[in-house]
């Protein structure tokens, strides 16, 4: 394994949030490493804290959030401890929003918000940043004359593209995609998935990719992170982690998703637990089949059992 | 543009029909109050004339004050002679107060007063409201935000004339530092000279006092609470996901949203003048149409109080009108309708 | 099914569940907490008023001329003096605080019931009861209410309490009815009104059943906007001496101080004290609307957190 | 009309459209055609589960609110066992609604969060005269509940919000049970829950099937799910029927271009599959197809003809009781 040089590391990220009845942990310690020019896949149902994950990494928690521990190492700085990452965002690292329907500003034309971005880092004149513009726009498939349209005049599918071209103006090297994928119909998903994929493979950018539909990461991703609970339960290439999943709630995970081939499906009993107070010890052992009296008691430690695959369960040591 | 014309021809039909509904619903309103104005007029009339004209002559005069009042033949034809003077020569019929002058040219020379006093301090009041109402929904948290917000809330509903009662009280009497009663110093001339003008402003400080006030108070509720919600929208997160300077996030996407239903709201409140100018220049004696209003009434001067009541439909529905043909060019939804 | 006694029980069931919500409610929200207990403060001092005068006047009214000596200062017996013909002032304070709260909770709930039933039919059944509601309060919101309310009020000189209450819920019904028609139509599209329909429920079933209890609060609010707008509106015209003169009201209490000469002669207590109950009446109701609303209204809950 | 063929649920000729804007209704009142000339039938022999195709704005979720009388059709009319929807809901409501069922999509805003959950249930009841004592009414409740695999003691007398959707969902299943309706239409019912517990509901569903002799009209985006619980299936294209069929013909072999592009699309949950080719710009169009003749697909369909943007391909029945609205398949008689 060549030595890979990594985009970005987090390490033991906890995102709670304040409330009357205490405090609410959706990312509870979540550590991870993403490599250069790799699609990384976060995956997880809802409530497991996927999208809070995401605006911890980017410093987007507004209170009652806020970020408890942890370190985000990106280009050896750690994002949390700066200051002020203003001048990183967008040339540096740029983000893809959950809600991409209404992530346009209803009252400016789309390229007036897009050149926005481009003046606000880059002081170059407006007309060029306008060619920037529309040949962003070119590059993600979308007519020129979009340019001059205001977002309502256009579809679901256009607004996630042009939220897509805006994202890579400035071509960032690590582009955090919130489930850019969820709303869209299943051809334009399609379309979106494929120019997500060509972000690493034209402009060799890396990406997060978060989504619950576990399909959508089988077609795109390299790397899999299966997330529940607020914690990580299992890492590994999409390969390994599709074919050969370690941890119970992986293999039930994907055993549950309905597909053409398969006729029975199987899904998973019980309810996800509430993060205002996550179960003892490993939090899938109320759900989980092979659970014994170990797993209620003490959390298992996230163990690199092969290279490249890290896993949190006592059955897989 | 297709959409565009429909909109405005949508708009100009409903002012139409507005204006054309609230004039009729005022011609009924007064010619079905109980009592006949005209009647204690003429009594009114013959009282100060202290004679007794025979029955014939003052059949006679009532007669003739009748077709001067546009008071003959049934309710219907009075209301199309009622329209046709209006529309044709736009005019009010004479007044009570001082007869032969035509209600229109009376209230002329008052209008001027209640613009300049209010019409004035309601736009002072919307800019000054929504300015600040924008800095205290957009630093929600800060120490000066919420005081402010606490006292814009309680002054917010108070009716206008409590803050004059006690402007009055404290600047009026107690401090006795500023006039209370009239335009400005009796013995002035009104002119262009500097000490005019200047004691024309004192005498209106306290009247638009009370009235910017509390529509301050107004406008900074709404406008904090329009801002504060288009903080919780997904565009603000993106914009500030973009790395935008904070300054230019507040400009061109939180206050360019929020200013949008503040316009519309703004030709509402001008409604509201005409209702607010008729207490305040009573209350400071100020001698604009709301002053006019009450002397109208008292002496039952029906024309000029019809009158008055018609030029203000009129004014509110014509701001009304010009704010929904505005509208469109700050919001791209309307013109640009698919 | 008599319905009648359905409808009864099933209004007095979401009333009672209304009620324990709004106890609950207020104390959740501070606004609505200190709103309530002023406003109903104020009710209770009015409510209170006539026996407080009997004790006061030993029996007499508080109207009644010439029962103590004229103009007095504020003394131990007279707090705020009296005026210029012999009556005690404190207790024409609070005879006016009562008599402005009667004509105000009378026209406001008047116009509450005229708005909400109007409401019903333009919002619920739509069509062209809403084009005629939209129309009429259209016409009423651009004619100024001030000169139409002191035309009345100069025209017409003898006028009891109840038509004067009438007429002021006449000119307020529309400030509510467009409240509570904007929630009805928000309600009207709920997912649980078209599995009410799909469950046999009739129209006035789902009006009553679905749509009512979660409609009370805005009916709360609605009342407090119609209630406010009587009382500015006739408050405003007893300041310029308009309005009957047998019904002594605050505004028209301030009015006769002012006209007496109270401020020439320096005695301001009297009319701050009046004036201070008026600011009362309206920051109450208003804190309490607006704590309302933050409760209940789902596009502010967002943002408020609850 | 004894008709021993027939049909449980027939559309014929349904159109429907919606008019929006225009405040007056004098001016600017434009009009979106969400159904167009849309017919098909559900027959009565025995119970099947009948899936509704097709992306978000093709219509199908008018469709369900038409069937349920909660619409009315601009043109043609829906029968239910042979008679108007309208007539059925004039004369007989109650039957029409303890019949024909609806479970909506969204499991966070159908209860009306003022009252408990069970209410759901007890208003069935009582307006369906289901129960004669309100003991007997509780014991029904509560095994309705047990029948659709949830504990009683856990949902009675909470609140909405205190349940999770999946819960929600399932509680609507329950409300099913006790009415023991013979056809329901389940608007996208799972598409708000997540995936592992989606297939409980749908388990529960085909349960239901089977015990009630219950035909279900089933409308999802999801291919999936559509194969996975559907006999018959009917893709649906901008208001207009593009292809039906057994649901494994359907998604095994399909012939409308439309169709093939949404099999093709589906993402496969397995690495070593991944998509081939690459969509080109045409298959994600910019304009939605407006025009009045000519076919719905003809704007993003690869093999677009010359007559398919002059005329309108009518439903012509292929092998196998297969049917596709397409010219490649020739112009049939």
């Amino acid at each position: 394994m060549r030595a890979v040089d990594r985009m970005i590391e987090v390490e033991d990220l906890r995102v709670y949030y304040k409330s009357v009845l205490g405090d609410y942990k959706p990312v509870d310690g979540v550590s991870f490493t993403v490599n250069a020019n790799e699609v990384f896949g976060l995956a997880g149902e809802s409530g497991c804290g996927k999208s809070t994950f995401v605006e911890g990494i980017l410093r987007l928690v507004k209170p009652p959030g806020y970020i408890k521990s942890g370190k985000v190492i990106f280009k050896d700085q750690d994002l949390l401890s700066l200051k002020d990452i203003s001048d990183l965002r967008w040339k540096e690292i740029s983000y893809i929003p959950q809600g991409s329907m209404n992530s346009l500003n209803p009252v400016l034309r789309i390229e007036e918000q897009m050149i926005d971005a481009v003046t606000s880092h880059v002081d170059i004149a407006e007309t060029e940043a306008r060619e920037m513009v529309l040949s962003n726009l070119k590059e993600v498939g979308l007519p020129i004359d979009v340019a001059r349209m205001y977002p309502h005049e256009l579809s679901g599918g256009m607004k996630q593209r042009v939220v897509i071209a805006a994202a890579t103006l400035l071509k960032p090297s690590l582009v955090v995609a919130d489930e850019p994928v969820t709303a869209l119909d299943v051809v334009v998903q399609r379309s979106i998935i494929q120019s997500i994929a060509e972000l690493r493979d034209k402009f060799g950018m890396t990406v997060i990719f978060v989504a619950h539909d576990l399909a959508a990461h089988a077609e795109l991703v390299d790397r899999i992170a299966i997330m529940y609970a607020g914690k990580i339960m299992e890492i590994g290439s999409v390969h390994d982690v599709f074919l050969d999943p370690l941890h119970p709630y992986s293999k039930l995970l994907i055993a549950a998703v309905p597909s053409l081939k398969k006729k029975v499906v199987k899904g998973i009993p019980g309810l996800p637990p509430s993060p205002l107070n996550w179960p003892v010890g490993c939090r899938f052992h109320p759900r989980c089949p092979q659970a014994f009296a170990k797993c209620s008691e003490e959390l298992p430690s996230f163990e690199e059992v092969e290279t490249g695959r890290f896993v949190a369960c006592y059955l897989c040591r | 543009m297709r959409p565009l014309v429909l909109y405005v021809t949508k708009r100009v039909i409903a002012y139409v029909l507005t204006i054309f509904l609230a004039s009729t619903v005022c011609f009924f309103l007064f010619r079905l109050i109980p009592g006949n104005p005209i009647g204690a007029y003429i009594s009114m009339l013959m009282a100060q004339q202290s004679y007794l004209p025979g029955a014939e002559e003052a059949r006679k005069v009532i007669l003739e004050y009748k077709r001067v009042f546009g008071l003959d033949g049934d309710l219907f034809t009075q209301y199309v002679n009622f329209l046709k003077e209006i529309i044709l020569n736009q005019n009010l019929g004479p007044s009570f107060i001082n007869f032969p002058k035509p209600a229109q040219v009376l209230i002329a020379q008052y209008l001027p007063w209640t613009i300049g006093l209010l019409g004035f301090s309601a736009v002072i009041a919307w800019v000054l409201g929504n300015i600040l109402g924008a800095l205290v929904g957009w630093k929600k948290d800060s120490n000066w935000g919420k005081p402010i917000f606490y006292l814009a809330l309680g002054l917010s509903q108070i009716p206008f004339y409590f803050v004059a009662i006690v402007l009055i009280l404290v600047f009026g009497y107690m401090l006795a530092v500023l006039p209370t009663r009239g335009a400005y110093a009796p013995w002035l001339v009104p002119d262009l000279s500097f000490e005019f003008i200047t004691s024309l402003m004192l005498y209106a400080l306290l009247p638009s006092l009370s009235f910017v006030l509390t529509s301050v108070a107004g406008w900074i509720i709404s406008m904090r609470s329009m801002i504060i919600t288009i903080l919780g929208e997904d565009y603000l997160l993106f914009a500030e996901a973009k790395g935008l300077k904070r300054s230019r996030i507040f400009m061109r996407y939180a206050l360019r949203n929020a200013l949008l239903p503040q316009a519309t709201g703004f030709a509402m409140s001008l409604g509201f003048i005409f209702s607010g100018s008729f207490v305040i220049e009573n209350m400071f004696s100020y001698p604009g149409i709301g002053y006019l209003f009450g002397v109208a009434i008292g002496q039952l001067d029906y024309n000029t109080v019809q009158g008055i009541l018609l030029i203000s439909i009129f004014a509110v529905t014509t701001a009304n009108l010009l704010m929904d043909l505005l509208y469109p060019l700050i919001d791209p939804r309307i013109r640009y309708q698919r | 099914m008599d319905f009648g006694g359905k409808l009864i029980t099933s209004t007095l069931r979401s009333l009672a569940r209304f009620a324990r919500g709004f106890l609950t409610y207020m104390r959740l929200n501070t606004k609505t907490m200190v709103g309530s207990v002023a406003f109903f403060s104020l009710i209770a001092l009015a409510a209170l008023e006539p026996s407080i005068n009997y004790i006061l006047l030993s029996g007499h009214s508080p109207t009644e001329m010439g029962l103590f000596e004229r103009t007095l200062l504020p003394s131990f017996e007279h707090p705020l003096g009296t005026d210029a013909t012999g009556r005690d002032l404190l207790s024409l304070v609070l005879a006016g605080l009562r008599f402005s709260m009667i004509i105000a909770v009378i026209s406001g709930s008047v116009a509450t019931l005229v708005a909400v039933s109007v409401a019903f039919l333009a919002g619920y059944k739509g069509g062209i009861y809403d084009h005629i509601l939209r129309s009429v309060t259209d016409t009423i919101l651009v004619i100024p209410i001030y000169p139409i309310a002191a035309i009345a009020a100069a025209y017409v000189r003898r006028i009891d309490l109840f038509t004067m209450s009438m007429f002021l819920a006449v000119l307020t019904w529309p400030w509510a009815a467009r409240t509570i028609r904007a929630q009805i139509l928000t309600l009207k599209e709920m997912v649980y009104v078209d599995l009410a329909k799909i469950s046999g429920l009739s129209d006035y079933g789902i009006m009553f059943r679905e749509i009512l209890p979660n409609l009370l609060p805005f009916i709360v609010v609605g009342f407090g906007n119609a209630l406010m707008g009587s009382l500015f509106i006739e408050t405003g015209l007893r300041l310029i001496g308009l309005g009957p003169t047998e019904i002594m009201t605050l505004g028209m209490l301030v009015n006769l101080l002012i006209n007496w000469g109270f401020l020439s002669l320096g005695r301001y207590s009297p009319i701050v004290v009046t004036t201070f109950l008026l600011v009362l009446i309206f920051v109450s109701v208003n804190l309490l609307n607006i704590g309302l609303d933050e409760v209940f209204n789902p596009r502010l809950k967002k943002v408020t957190g609850l | 009309m004894t008709n021993v063929e027939q049909s449980l649920l027939e559309l014929e000729n349904i159109t429907k459209v919606f008019k929006i804007g225009g405040g007056l209704g004098l001016m600017g009142r434009r009009s979106i055609k969400a159904l167009k000339d849309v017919s098909f039938a559900i027959s009565g022999r025995n119970p099947i589960i009948t899936t509704l195709v097709g992306e978000s704005g093709s219509g199908k979720s008018t469709i369900a609110k038409l069937v349920m009388g909660l619409l009315e059709p601009t043109q043609g009319q829906i029968l239910y066992k042979g008679r108007d929807v309208r007539l059925w809901l004039k004369n007989d409501r109650m039957t029409y609604r303890r019949e024909v069922q609806m479970i909506f999509q969204d499991p966070y805003s159908v209860y009306n969060p003022f009252y408990r959950v069970e209410r759901v249930l007890h208003l069935v009841v009582r307006n369906f005269g289901l129960a004669s004592s309100s003991s007997e009414a509780r014991n029904l409740v509560a095994e309705s509940m047990e029948a659709m695999g949830l504990r009683p003691e856990d949902l009675l007398g909470r609140f909405p919000h205190q349940l999770s959707g999946g819960e929600r969902q399932r509680l609507m299943l329950s409300r099913i049970f006790l009415m023991k309706p013979s056809l329901v239409v389940a608007d996208e019912p799972v598409s708000m829950i997540d995936v592992s517990l989606r297939s409980i509901f749908l388990d529960n569903l085909l349960d239901l099937k089977k015990r009630l002799e219950m035909s279900c009209l089933y409308i999802t985006h999801d291919l999936n799910i559509a194969h996975y619980v559907g006999d018959e299936m009917i893709v649906l294209c901008e208001g207009t029927i593009v292809e039906t069929g057994e649901a494994e013909s359907v998604v095994g072999d399909p012939l409308h271009p439309y169709t093939r592009l949404l099999v093709s699309s589906i993402p496969i949950p397995d690495p070593r599959e991944k998509w081939k080719t690459s969509l080109g710009v045409e298959d994600i169009t910019l304009k939605k197809f407006e025009a009045e003749q000519g076919c719905v697909f003809s704007n993003r369909c690869p093999h677009r003809m010359e007559i398919c943007i002059r005329e309108t391909p009518s439903l012509i029945s292929l092998e196998a009781d297969r049917q596709a609205a397409c010219f490649l398949y020739g112009k049939e008689e």
